[in-house]
């Protein structure tokens, strides 16, 4: 196997240490770190994604995966930075206002992350303008509203009325959570909605247009 | 408080005199030992539903406990907010529940029904907006007794919105005295049963789930939880003496049933639930220890393992409350229900009729069958018990655990401990070897991929220190300090 | 047809090569005797859930009725309109409920389940609305069943549209023709069971519910409504035949529970509707004498009857369809369950889940407990089937007809009658004194109010001819001769 | 007792041919078919219509009382007529287009008619311009749409929506029917709903400002 096939193999199986010193001979081997990005950690993550989706694995194989790949980035980061390489797309996501369930939000931005999303997580209980502000500050393509209460929801039609009213349709609205429907999605106008967080990837990717 | 003074056949007092004020401030921080040291339910055959050797009789003479299920009926509002602008649509929800449900239930002669109001956030964080409701909920079972002599009592939930601050707060500020001045007016108001979801420890037990860390897990619940429900169920049951009200219990709704939902979304390995949902009981007895009397919460799935210890009448919930999640415990719950609940549905119409009052005539013809089978004698009630446990408990592990011999078991693992701590790991222990003892006797079905999960909880059970002292301090390094605040618990 | 020519253990048949216009026109004004002339199961204590004489074994292997009472799932769409416009999101609709619902039941290891799909009236009007659903059902069915071995039927049930045109035209018309190419359709594309709610006669009989006329009752019933159905079942079995599928079963749901409903608003008596029920199963009993083999429609609670009649499995609905109707039989409709249904439900949101599937794991819990006690035996059996009959017999005259001992009389007094009117007659007969004599021993409790339609009724029964010609000619003069065309049901 | 208490007790008690003599008699007696309308039949049906509403007789034993009121009626409606007396308020009823269920509809038809509404019944699968040009055509004050299938709601709100658009807020909108709520009666802006039959007529005379 080349390094970066056991570079995949070590993200995917959630060994941090075999994969930061793994990233560092294939950067010893002189090869460049978007290489080793595109070509070893998202792929892996992106399998480790796809068993998780067909519950093949569960959430703590998920994140050890996951943590396996943030030590890895570690190494890559600043290279990546200096070369003026960041990540395609941005992704706003937070709990909506009156709520402060997280787990699935959490879930849904630890995804994206291992899909290569640059995730701007506000946390819960967010409010309207909260929202609109990260939007345009991190010039994000995606934004992703999640509530759990049945009280709450409302609140999840003022926060899309508020992103449209600031920034039109120029970012894709995912919605989700337990009280969510699809009906419910498109009758407030969100571009997208994922029933669960396995789902929640490829749907992100297919708004952007990353699928 | 010596359990064994309690009387059989708790009465809900007159009136008291005692004010939350006077409770003296106590160091939680230290290890606290269990108060109950033994079983009052030690045979696994007098684990029943219908029955508990200290049945609750209130106001209006329904005997929890007492040789009967009854119903206890839930319900929340549509899909809406809760504001100053909304509570006249939000008070006509209320009204036409309750006169709906209960007019059902009077023509179905329910011999008696518990009503829970578990309020949403708004209605704790202004406590009017929960009291209008509590009296309209009074008001309407009233005017039922009165024209069909539905007798009832009123459960009441605020929600414990502590939480809303990041880290939370526990013990003092707004959230915590806008709570307690619910608590206070709705005990005042005629709310009979108070009971509550409390999350002390929840804030590190979400991530403790998801990465199933049973250190983790036995910390938010065992240490933090155990401390919080300690400072706060002194604080209701003196709320509740004070007003001739009793506090009822409480749920690791957060944790336990968290996990069961997670694993039900093959998020997490039911195995890694079910050994949570043991561990849970020890939280959740802290109520009893200080003077919860039951029904203990209908969410609570480790009640029938409080049932075994306290001898507290206790309401459960299974396949009635499809409306409010779905679970692998439909049948095996009603084994040991005191009141049979629906846990929760929205005020929408169905085809049948408004939500509610469907859910109140599945719950009155559910206590039907059960009454039935009581009414017959102990043997009946058994085979039908028989018939609950069996047809659940080899298909799911967290069913397994509610096996009335695992409960037996579970909860002499907790009463045999010293301390919350080590009770915690003791029930965890227990439940672990329960399930493996069951699978390998071909009694319980594991699907493959969680059969390794069996093993890396027993190693991580085995890193976990003896003392509890040790394992505070082991944990506190691992939590993330930026979560909790532990001088909130005392520590 | 002589039905002791029926093998026991029906099984669907491969294909088969009649045409429904091979039927030959026959003349159904004269009277028809009764083809059932003795019952299949003579005595109370074998009429069970779960078990009938001749069970239905369907393609995948489900033993209708042959010791296991399976789920049987009904749903229907939230509140819209269906249209050409609309078809996309009706159908999306269906695939979610299919999914999401089959997934649960995957999870719950249900033994195997019947789906139903009644189809609201455009899905009739328009065969291709309705074959697009059935399509999609069936596909996932089918993936379920290679995904994780879920077994399963489709009841096809298209809506009787022939009412639309007042007063209705029963045997020719657009109405009828765009239900034989749906049921066609239906049963081409993999459709199983085929069922219906039909509704001939209906067009006299609410108003007879409404005065309270036995006389226009059994006109309704066992004179038009009887001619109706043995002109529809005799096609619609040779469609069956035709495709391999089976003629199911039909109810008398716009009869028997129209009249359950206005008795539970107070609007008649509910003496009266336990009469009309007794009624209702000489109507019902058609299809089985045209050639349906079951399982007998949900909403049919004349099926106890009917099965005792004809051996046949009959589906059944109770609490578990509080969603869609409430009822006065919530357990004791469980005692003769072969498949236990939810009747329907719209596919909304409930907290714990989209209503359908919230429906799935109420029934599953529900069979998984009829289960166990089948599973251990008769005795056990017929122990659960004492607690769900008792749970509901004294309360109410609807349910006290439907005891073993009354369903034994009932079945008993039809098939010992000449032909159809007099069955109609015998039953109410026989209902109505079933009712006095339980209300004077004390086992059945009849508000005062009704007491007195005890002996209107019987002196309704009075004045009835002997003779069928005597009936129809006394009755026509009494029938709004606008609302009806005597022409189509033969007359 | 008077002529007119024995009239108002046989029509109450459902005695036709009894109520028809006792009207012959107080026309006998000079008295004025208005008087009898207002003093003897419409108090009649009003306790027979609250015995119902309180659920202490049937709908059979209301529908007798009805007809023995029609039959009293026979007797007074030509010299009424004649007179150039009218009922005061006129009230349209029917099915909504697309659904057949009628007998809730009838129920509050005969409701409406003891409460001394002149009542046009027009059936069932009622399209939305039939309703409009029913109220037109007869001056309605009040029009009720029913329905019980969940599939024809929207045509009630179709058909509201014609009425608005047709005489705008000069008619009064009841709804009703199994499906229907309150909160739904509110979101299409009818006037009013009622839960059942018993309490169709309270509501309807509330609307109209005959209570
Ligand atoms: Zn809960
Ligand atoms: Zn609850
Ligand atoms: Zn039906």
């Amino acid at each position: 196997m080349t390094t970066l096939e056991l570079l995949s193999e070590a993200v995917a199986s959630g060994k941090s240490k075999d994969a930061k010193a793994l990233v560092q001979r294939a950067l010893d081997e002189g090869t460049a770190p978007v290489e080793i990005v595109d070509r070893a950690l998202v792929p892996a993550m992106a399998s480790v994604g796809e068993q998780f989706k067909n519950n093949l694995i569960f959430v703590p194989e998920m994140l050890i995966a996951a943590r396996a790949m943030k030590e890895a980035m570690s190494l890559l980061e600043p290279k990546l930075l200096a070369a003026g390489i960041t990540p395609k797309y941005t992704a706003v996501i937070g709990t909506v206002q009156g709520d402060l369930h997280d787990i699935g939000k959490n879930l849904v931005a630890i995804m994206w992350k291992g899909a290569n999303f640059r995730v701007i997580d506000l946390g819960t209980n967010v409010s309207p303008a909260k929202f609109v502000a990260a939007v345009v500050e991190h010039k994000a393509q995606l934004v992703g509203l999640s509530a759990l209460l049945t009280t709450t929801m409302p609140a999840i039609v003022e926060t899309v009325k508020a992103i449209r009213g600031g920034v039109g349709q120029a970012v894709k609205i995912m919605v989700g959570g337990a009280p969510v429907t699809q009906q419910f999605a498109d009758e407030i106008g969100a571009d997208g909605y994922a029933p669960d967080a396995g789902s929640a990837v490829d749907r992100a990717q297919a708004l952007v247009g990353a699928a | 408080m010596n359990t064994s003074a309690i009387p059989a056949g708790e009465t809900i007092p007159g009136d008291g005199s005692a004010s939350v004020q006077s409770v003296a401030k106590a160091n939680f921080g230290v290890s606290v030992p269990l108060k109950f040291r033994e079983l009052a339910i030690p045979r696994a055959d007098d684990l029943l539903f219908g029955t508990a050797p200290r049945p609750l009789v209130t106001r209006h003479g329904l005997r929890i406990g007492g040789g009967m299920v009854y119903p206890e009926l839930n319900f929340t509002l549509p899909t809406m907010d809760v504001s100053a602008a909304t509570m006249p649509l939000v008070a006509r929800h209320y009204r036409e529940i309750i006169s709906d449900a209960l007019r059902r239930a009077g023509e179905l002669e329910v011999p008696g029904v518990v009503i829970e109001f578990e309020t949403v956030p708004p209605m704790t964080a202004t406590p009017a907006f929960g009291l209008e409701i509590v009296n309209i909920l009074l008001e309407g079972m009233e005017a039922a007794r009165q024209s069909h002599g539905l007798r009832s009592a009123l459960r009441m939930t605020p929600n414990d919105n502590r939480e809303f601050a990041r880290p939370p707060v526990m013990r003092s500020g707004e959230y915590w005295e806008r709570m307690v001045e619910l608590f206070e007016g709705s005990a005042e108001a005629g709310a009979e049963l108070l009971s509550i979801e409390s999350v002390g420890g929840k804030e590190l037990h979400d991530e403790a789930l998801m990465n199933c860390d049973l250190g983790q897990v036995i910390f938010s619940q065992c240490v933090l939880g155990v401390r919080d429900m300690a400072f706060l169920w002194e604080r209701l049951c003196v709320i509740a003496r004070a007003h001739g009200a009793v506090g009822a219990g409480d749920t690791a709704c957060g944790f336990g049933n968290t996990a069961m939902v997670l694993a039900e979304q093959k998020m997490i390995p039911r195995v890694f639930a079910a050994v949570v949902r043991a561990i849970s009981a020890v939280r959740t007895l802290v109520c009893y220890e200080h003077g919860a009397v039951g029904p203990g919460k209908d969410c609570g799935y480790e009640n029938p393992i409080l049932k075994a210890i306290t001898g507290r009448p206790m309401a459960m919930e299974g396949k009635t409350a499809a409306c409010a999640h779905l679970s692998p415990l439909g049948n095996i719950a009603a084994a040991y229900a005191d009141t049979w609940s629906n846990e929760s549905v929205q005020n929408i119409k169905l085809l049948g009729g408004m939500a509610p009052t469907c859910y109140l005539e599945q719950l009155a013809y559910d206590c039907r069958l059960m009454n039935r089978a009581l009414g017959e004698g102990r043997e009946s009630a058994l085979t039908l018990r028989r018939w609950l446990v069996d047809s659940d408990a080899g298909l799911d592990p967290q069913a397994w655990i509610l096996t009335p011999e695992s409960v037996i078991a579970i909860a002499t693992a907790i009463v045999d401990a010293p301390d919350h701590y080590r009770a915690g790991l003791a029930a965890a222990r227990c439940a672990l070897r329960r399930l493996k003892e069951a699978h390998a006797g071909g009694r319980l079905k594991i699907v493959p991929r969680e059969l390794g999960f069996l093993d890396s909880m027993e190693r991580q059970l085995d890193e976990l220190p003896d003392a509890e002292g040790d394992f505070i301090e082991q944990q506190m390094a691992l939590a993330d300090p930026a979560k909790y605040l532990p001088e909130e618990y005392g520590l």
